[in-house]
């Protein structure tokens, strides 16, 4: 087991990881959505990794886009809401730049993740600024794309992206959301975090996580 | 939290459970997929599905049957339902006419439906969906999701519903929700939050004597917080803009539907009603049809929502025509 | 105290000006007496007349109109009405046959209704009552007021305004009231008080996770208070004095009645009706008609009742019966 | 105008004072009811009042019968629940035995307050110890009664009456409830006041105060 790579195995610790980090952040994430949302966002996530992890585990897998798609296809049909589709679409759109992989150095992931963000802005139409999920993902992506380019190390490049996931996250609390739940709120929006960017954050800190970054 | 249920986890199941056994004659549900289907879709007429978050019973499961849905297809408490719940579904009632998607302006709505939308027309299966878009309380909807569909959707599912019944075809099913679509106005308030079962504690939190002007369904905050009012001047906060934005003239002939949040008693809603027609009688606008009660609510909040529909001569034909659903039944 | 009402002094005046002008094709005020009445009532047939306190909405004005009662009466919220208003009332609707008083045993209807049947009777307009007493919660009913009357009477008003619809003699109306109630079991409970506009207060306290069982429907204490419990729980502590009383036995067709007490989502209730259609099974009692909704309230109470009714041949078609109320609509 | 005798214009203001005296415990009345009723009891005899006085002010009579049968009838038609009759035959039977008459003495009130209350217990069936008005009334109108046949003042024998009414109210703190609502409380309506009691009292407290006792 190489450091440089993502394989079969830690792609299933990752989402063995992803799911319980939702869980302990379920209360913190339905508290971020009740404030802005409809206080369900953790509830969603925590039932769909959930249901992934129970898929993921029941399966004997070859290729690291085999584990990303049964997640997206779970996630798809399990989590619902806002967050059920779009996270869906970027494990999807993700897990079909990894299919027939073995494993993944950093730009492969970094590629992958770039497909599964454009996904996520094809279906849900955010732009950067919107308080979404979008803008924990983006600067995240792109710091994972610069360090895949700069010759990095795996895990130097996803704790960079780490970082810019929570810089991302956190520079939501000012903004006023425009797509979403969320845009209802109008001004009142401003001053909160987030949810999906929260949980955006919290998904990429399970993968960092789980590759012992 | 002090509900009547079992597990937080089967609210909704549970609850879909007893509603097909009480309405075995009417529906039944869908062997797989979490859908709530007509027992007696007939072939040969567009089928017409609808869904949503649950805790806005009897909206939509309770809206299947005869004149109505062919299929509602139940999210999670206040989460939109997944893609292969709409597919499924319309697989099942599907008789060759196509589909009709009615659904509610929610961004996860729209996606979970979107996605569902594309995997049924991929197979080449007929598909269209209207988006019902009648919240007046969503002011600056260029810079938002958009205003959500609320108490609207309930009167294009009974007018739409009764239009595919007598054979409309999927394009003048479609051109006839857009039109409802188009002539319908909502809002509602807040004299109390609800509490999702998952979460255990109330969505939002209002003083003993506040009220929220705007609400949405999820108890998404509105436009003002402020002092309890009079049902009358409730009523002209919530009928103003809905009048003034469409907006409704003198002459109108109008359906006026009153609505309640759900753990509103119903001698409440008519007195919103009662003040609900004074207000338009002074505007010249006529009510020719009314609809009261608890139709698309928010769990146990209290609280109320107003909706004009305008209506045309179709439209009245098609309201008046026999529906026989759990929720909505006359005529047969 | 929150609630979408203008004066307190006018909610019952104000609620019923909204629920005439929005059922105008089904009923209307009595000109002078505080009374709905039917606008079609037939001559030649016999006048089913019930009444008591406000605050049960849609019992019983709701239920006046084709097939179920010819005229309602409302008291005050939870004050049983007065006698003028009976007696204005039947004077209003007599068609000759006779007048059927349907009663809730409670001592204030008791009394109002016994003198205004006394009035009537001074003027040889031949009239019968029949007082309703299905409430299984109260024990040692002879050191009591008796078993009060709930929701066995929404069942009682449709059958036996389905029988004086056909033509059916104020004796044989009479006596299939009575039969009803002889088969007729309730029992109910509250998560939550409920407030009278005129008191401001609620009229008991329950701790956040305090449960009533055995609450009558105006918020009069039950058998227990407890520690909340699932609703499969609380079904089988309704549901087995129902059972038991009677005694309801294995073969029974019995219709089964889950109502919510005003502010209970309806998604609950049919949580409610699963498990106790689970519980009539695991018995051998045959649910053969049921009935789930919020039709005998307590205002804004959380909670539920279940009512049982025995069922003969006769009783089933008259409940299949059309019936066209604002509250409770089939067949036309 | 002589103290020993009600007349018209004495019996117009026992009305006004019932009203005064009613509205002044209405939330009293009410909070009684609400611990082992229906928290109307005040309401109720409030809007009655309220009503008959309106009533008796708007009207012109000769005798005393009169203005109780017009409280009566207006009992009757505005106060409804269980004290509505009982009240309403109260004063309707007290009426008829005054009908006519321009002045009462004791030992004429005494008659009409009997006749009241068997119209209360004709209509209600409440036994003496059942927890209800009747346990109020009767040893008030049995006082009177004994007053009236000893000769005494009719203030004396209304002061007397007061008395045992008082201790009529309070005597069914600690009784069982067998008529009305309270009833089904069983055990639990004992150490509770009766309402009903209550308010019996509170129209005898008015009737002393307006003819000066
Ligand atoms: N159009 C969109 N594009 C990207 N992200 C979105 C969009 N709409 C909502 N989101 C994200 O989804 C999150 C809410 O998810 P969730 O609470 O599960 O769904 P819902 O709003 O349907 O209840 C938001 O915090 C936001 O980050
Ligand atoms: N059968 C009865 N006989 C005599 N008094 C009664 C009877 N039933 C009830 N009462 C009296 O009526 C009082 C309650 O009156 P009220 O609250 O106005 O009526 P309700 O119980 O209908 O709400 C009781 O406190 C009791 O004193
Ligand atoms: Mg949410
Ligand atoms: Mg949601
Ligand atoms: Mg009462
Ligand atoms: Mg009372």
């Amino acid at each position: 087991m190489d450091n440089e790579h993502l394989d079969v195995t830690k792609a299933v610790a990752i989402v063995e990881n992803i799911k319980e980090i939702i869980d302990a952040n379920k209360e913190f994430l339905t508290k971020l959505d009740s404030a802005i949302g409809d206080a369900d966002h953790g509830i969603n996530m925590s039932r769909g990794f959930t249901k992934a992890l129970e898929k993921v585990r029941n399966n004997q897998y070859n290729d690291i886009g085999a584990v990303f798609k049964d997640v997206a296809m779970t996630l798809m049909s399990t989590v619902g809401g806002a967050a059920g589709p779009l996270y869906g679409t970027f494990f999807m759109r993700a897990s079909m730049k990894l299919a027939g992989q073995k494993e993944a150095d950093l730009t492969l992931l970094a590629q992958a993740f770039r497909e599964g963000l454009q996904g996520v802005v094809a279906l849900g139409k955010a732009q950067l600024g919107d308080k979404t999920m979008v803008d924990a993902l983006t600067p995240a992506i792109e710091a994972l794309e610069a360090a895949a380019k700069q010759g990095l190390p795996l895990k130097e490049g996803l704790k960079r992206a780490l970082d810019m996931a929570e810089k991302g996250m956190k520079d939501t609390i000012p903004l006023v959301a425009r797509k979403g739940r969320a845009s209802y709120l109008g001004e009142r929006s401003a001053g909160h975090q987030d949810p999906g960017a929260t949980s955006s954050y919290l998904i990429l800190k399970a993968i960092c996580e789980a590759l012992g970054v | 939290m002090k509900k009547l249920i079992n597990d937080v986890e089967k609210v909704v199941e549970e609850s879909l459970s007893g509603l097909v056994k009480a309405h075995a004659d009417l529906i039944k549900l869908h062997p797989s997929a979490r859908a709530v289907l007509r027992v007696d879709s007939p072939k040969e007429k567009v089928a017409v599905i609808s869904g949503g978050g649950s805790g806005h019973e009897p909206m939509h499961t309770g809206y299947v049957g005869y004149g109505m849905l062919d299929a509602a297809c139940p999210g999670e408490i206040f989460t939109s339902p997944t893609p292969d719940q709409m597919y499924e579904a319309a697989k099942a009632v599907n008789g060759g006419k196509g589909i009709l998607f009615i659904v509610k302006n929610y961004s996860g709505d729209i996606m979970n439906f979107q996605m569902a939308a594309d995997m049924l027309a991929a197979e080449g299966i007929p598909v269209e969906q209207v988006v019902i878009n009648d919240d007046v309380a969503v002011e600056n909807s260029l810079y938002t999701a958009g205003r959500r569909g609320v108490g609207g959707t309930v009167l294009a599912e009974k007018i739409v519903g009764a239009k595919a019944e007598e054979g409309g075809s999927l394009e003048e099913v479609k051109s006839l929700c857009e039109r409802v679509n188009a002539n319908v106005r909502s809002m509602g308030m807040a004299l109390t939050p609800c509490t999702v079962p998952a979460a255990g504690k109330p969505t939002f939190e209002l003083g003993p004597d506040e009220i929220e002007i705007g609400i949405g369904i999820h108890g998404e905050p509105g436009r003002h917080r402020m002092k309890l009012k009079p049902a009358r001047e409730i009523v002209e906060m919530l009928a103003t803009p809905i009048v003034d934005d469409l907006p409704f003239k003198a002459g109108d002939e109008v359906l006026a539907f009153v609505n309640g949040m759900g753990g509103t008693p119903l001698s409440e809603l008519y007195i919103v009603y009662n003040d609900l027609s004074d207000f338009l009688e002074k505007k010249g606008i006529k009510i020719v049809r009314n609809l009261v009660g608890n139709y698309i609510t928010s769990l146990e909040m209290q609280g109320c929502s107003i909706t004009l529909l305008r209506l045309d001569d179709e439209m009245k034909r098609l309201w008046d025509a026999p529906v026989c659903t759990p929720g909505l039944r006359w005529g047969m």
